[in-house]
């Protein structure tokens, strides 16, 4: 992916399970316009890798906690994508 | 004095589960009775033979949702023990991915709370599972 | 082609019971979960101190009893396996006197049906268990 | 006991638990009139020993299966003595 956009915030997204292998990458930096949602990540996400759009279910953890839709994300945050868990 | 801590027994691990060193472990305590779930890798999915499974944890926030289930238990029922512990890595057909135990002086709230940890760890721990075929792999319940 | 008798493991035995040996037999079932509940001993009963227990049973009854639960258990859930293992005899504080295990493709109805063996053996296996103190003994449930 | 009535049939009681510390015996023979039920054998235990009065319950079993008050006896049943049972 090139991103060439002006976005004035960067990210580590962190991929579990299926969702690294839509981003065949473990860990990938990722830019987001500063005041960006959880929300407003999975939309460009689903926007630029249309596989997530198969999956059941996508959430993210922010230091290990669930966040939801409406979290706003910060300069530097790790970001955990947590596609369907499926322990047990 | 016992407290939350000494209580609770968390374990993410790849080495084997055993049913042994629970019992061990649950006879410490004055229990009544305890309820034990085991998990175990079936050989058949939707009528693929399954090699074998790959388990993947993000395991700092594995471990800390499993407690947080064992400590929402013990919280929520009057429990002696609870121990959840769950394989990470290589699995083989017959091997015990998850082991959940629960000891209380009365069984109705060890059946309900291992009943609510093993319902728990499987909507809200992140582990994922890999079924691998002859011919192909699977993420576990990715799909609809 | 499994049959019921293959099924279904009943005992009632002088021998210390093993969660391990459970582990084993649950292994050979191509299963999805198993529920096993594993009754302890209890220290104390009504502030008593217990020094051991002694478990009387009229072992063919008993015995028969026990698989009619594990009969009608398979009848009533799609079970893989169920185990029903209980002690007579001499037990000490932390011995097992009942551990039963039911194995099932789903949990739904391993952990149903392990819920029905012991609460349907406590109430229809004639088992009678005798707490002895330090200053007499008396028979467990038989006075209101 | 000494039982000077006249009676007409014969079986043997075999006691567990509770049941065997009232009688004092593991197995006693008991005389009753032919054709009684189970319900006429525990209403004269209960005559004999007032202490069966305390148990929470009194079941009896026959051929090794639960038999119900109305159930007929045979001369020569063996009849087992279930006090309320406690395993588990």
């Amino acid at each position: 992916m090139i991103c060439v956009c002006l976005q004035d915030m960067e990210v580590t997204l962190i991929a579990f399970g299926i969702a690294r292998d839509i981003l065949q990458e473990r860990k990938l930096n990722w830019e987001l316009v500063s005041g960006s949602t959880i929300g407003d990540l999975k939309a460009a996400l689903h926007a630029t890798y249309p596989d997530f759009d198969k999956l059941r279910s996508l959430r993210c953890a922010v230091n290990e906690e669930y966040v939801s839709d409406t979290h706003t994300v910060q300069e530097g945050d790790e970001i955990v994508l947590i596609p369907p868990v499926s322990g047990g | 004095m016992t407290t939350i801590q000494q209580q609770i027994d968390i374990r993410l691990t790849a080495s084997t589960l055993q049913l042994a060193a629970v019992q061990t472990w649950l006879g410490e305590a004055g229990v009544g009775g305890s309820c034990v779930f085991v998990g175990t890798v079936r050989n058949r999915t939707r009528e693929k033979a399954v090699r074998y499974l790959e388990f993947e944890a993000y395991i700092p926030m594995a471990e800390s949702e499993m407690r947080k289930i064992a400590e929402q238990s013990c919280q929520r029922w009057p429990l002696q023990k609870v121990a959840i512990h769950h394989r990470v890595g290589h699995l083989e057909i017959g091997d015990i991915p998850v082991l959940i135990a629960v000891s209380a002086a009365h069984r109705d709230a060890a059946f309900a709370a291992c009943r609510y940890c093993i319902d728990t760890l499987k909507e809200s721990v992140p582990i994922w599972k890999k079924e691998v075929f002859e011919d192909g792999e699977e993420w576990v319940a990715a799909h609809p």
